[in-house]
């Protein structure tokens, strides 16, 4: 392999990335190449992936790409990497600091109608939520949590009056 | 349906509650009510049969619980009064309003933490690549300006001087020079007087400076203990060879 | 992908381990193969990412099997890495050891009238600042310290009176 093939430096770029690479972030180290090629070079790259059974993926997650394994394989990555489990009370608090952030403790333990600083605890020692300083401190969802939930942004989640409307009339 | 038996064996079976509001839910769509017939007894009374037998069975339930089982004994009072007296509290006020938009907030909150669970889950469904890779981060080459400002930002802050000059500012014979129009004031000095600093370098140079003034016969060097003050004094009779 | 090949099982193994993973570990959660099958299932997976023209491959090291880019790639993932710039804590607590030093932990604390724990710990994870044994240890600055700062010795620090000039109060 002498020459370089740009899809080949995407691909080694996703790779080494910690995290979801940003598009931007691709676009700056190749410059001779657009976004639109980088999505294509993607769906290519993930094309010969499936081809050749390989176990994982590239993803579209906070803006960016990242590479996952596939969902078949998750049985035994599990007995290597702890997985991620969500309490109840801890979505909730994930929710509401999605939906209303950045808040304060104080706003979603109003919001909930009880304490959540355990649940808020879990959500930092895990990265899902960042804080942000001062007095009152607020949380505010982080970039991981975007990859945890596969989206760009907060605005790819759903309405809230979605859910008003879908069982406000149960 | 004005009352259900609310046995321990119910009471486990029961899904956990995250809170007051999530079990007050509960109730309302278990009676097939909606939101805004909090205020119906069947509720209420559920409420306070569920709370009653948990601390029964000696379960922790959290203090917000009781809050809520206070406020709402209170609204079904307010309640009773109101449709006896054919006459809204607090002139027309539905004093179960806030709570009302508190649930239906709290509900939309709650599906969206389901549907959040949903989604395709890293580290459950997927697994993102491990970190196998390490770069060291390489500094950015700096200069010298960026030390000079970063001390600059320290006196800023402290408000202090704070790193001394360095040794070469004190020579030995501008030290002499000093000392010699100090004598002119006064008759008698200790070293430290002479200090400015009293850093290390200074000290060394004032010593040596009276050593040579003692040398030249300017001075005469006095000290009473072994560690006490060293006193300069001046010799009055050579007063003019030093002005020369 | 209907069936569940060893070989990608090994694959997704290697590619979610944080750091390399023993083979032992492999073999734990893969026991109906041999450490042998391990080996000849590495090679036959580097084998397919060479044809395919991909930018990874699977690489032994410390008692076990990681991925790591190949080096054709490393000029493109050095520049994703962006060059630390020292903060200006960090530049303080260099500014005191570079005039000051050798000098404790408690001498720079002093002179910035703040705790220095953290910058100390950056700045000799990074090498500018050399650690001497003793009680209280010291610091002083470093070879790499010239290196950064274009200095061919400490000596060429300006004299601090020089700059009052610059910097004094007007």
């Amino acid at each position: 392999m002498n020459t370089i093939n740009p899809r080949e430096i995407i691909e080694a770029l996703i790779f080494s990335s910690d995290g979801a690479i940003a598009t931007k972030e691709i676009l700056k180290i190749v410059p001779e190449i657009s976004e639109m090629d980088v999505e294509s070079t993607v769906n290519e790259l993930n094309r010969i992936y499936d081809e050749s059974g390989r176990s994982f993926m590239i993803t579209k997650a906070s803006g960016g790409y990242m590479f996952v394994s596939k969902e078949t394989y998750a049985p035994y990555i599990k007995a290597l990497v702890p997985p991620l489990k969500l309490s109840g009370a801890s979505l909730e608090v994930l929710a509401v600091i999605a939906y209303k952030g950045p808040c304060s403790k104080q706003d979603i333990d109003m919001v909930r109608g009880v304490d959540s600083s355990s649940s808020l605890k879990t959500l930092v020692h895990h990265e899902l939520v960042d804080v942000i300083a001062g007095r009152p401190l607020k949380y505010t969802t982080s970039k991981k949590f975007l990859e945890v939930f596969g989206l760009n942004s907060l605005s790819e989640l759903p309405d809230l009056d979605q859910f008003e409307e879908v069982f406000g009339k149960a | 349906m004005s009352s259900v038996y609310v046995s321990s064996e119910f009471i486990l079976r029961l899904p956990r509650f995250e809170g007051p509001l999530d079990l007050l839910l509960y109730l309302i769509e278990k009676n097939r009510f909606s939101i805004e017939e909090l205020e119906l007894c069947p509720i209420i009374d559920q409420y306070m049969e569920y709370i009653n037998a948990v601390r029964r069975l000696n379960i922790e339930l959290a203090a917000e619980f009781l809050d809520m089982a206070s406020y709402l004994l209170w609204l079904k009072s307010s309640s009773l009064i109101s449709i006896n007296s054919r006459e809204d509290t607090y002139e027309g006020i539905n004093p179960a309003t806030e709570l009302k938009e508190m649930l239906a907030t709290y509900r939309g909150i709650k599906m969206a933490a389901l549907s959040l669970n949903e989604r395709l889950l890293l580290f459950r469904d997927r697994f993102p690549k491990g970190k196998s890779q390490v770069v060291e981060k390489k500094i950015i080459k700096t200069d010298v300006m960026a030390i000079l400002k970063a001390i600059a930002s320290i006196k800023e802050r402290t408000k202090r001087y704070v790193l001394q000059v360095r040794k070469d500012k004190f020579n030995v014979r501008e030290v002499m020079g000093k000392i010699n129009s100090m004598l002119m004031k006064r008759k008698k000095l200790t070293l430290f007087e002479i200090a400015e600093t009293k850093s290390k370098p200074e000290i060394i140079a004032i010593f040596l400076a009276a050593l040579e003034l003692s040398k030249a016969s300017i001075v005469r060097l006095l000290q009473k203990s072994i560690n006490g003050n060293i006193y300069l004094v001046k010799r009055l009779e050579t007063e003019e060879k030093i002005q020369v």
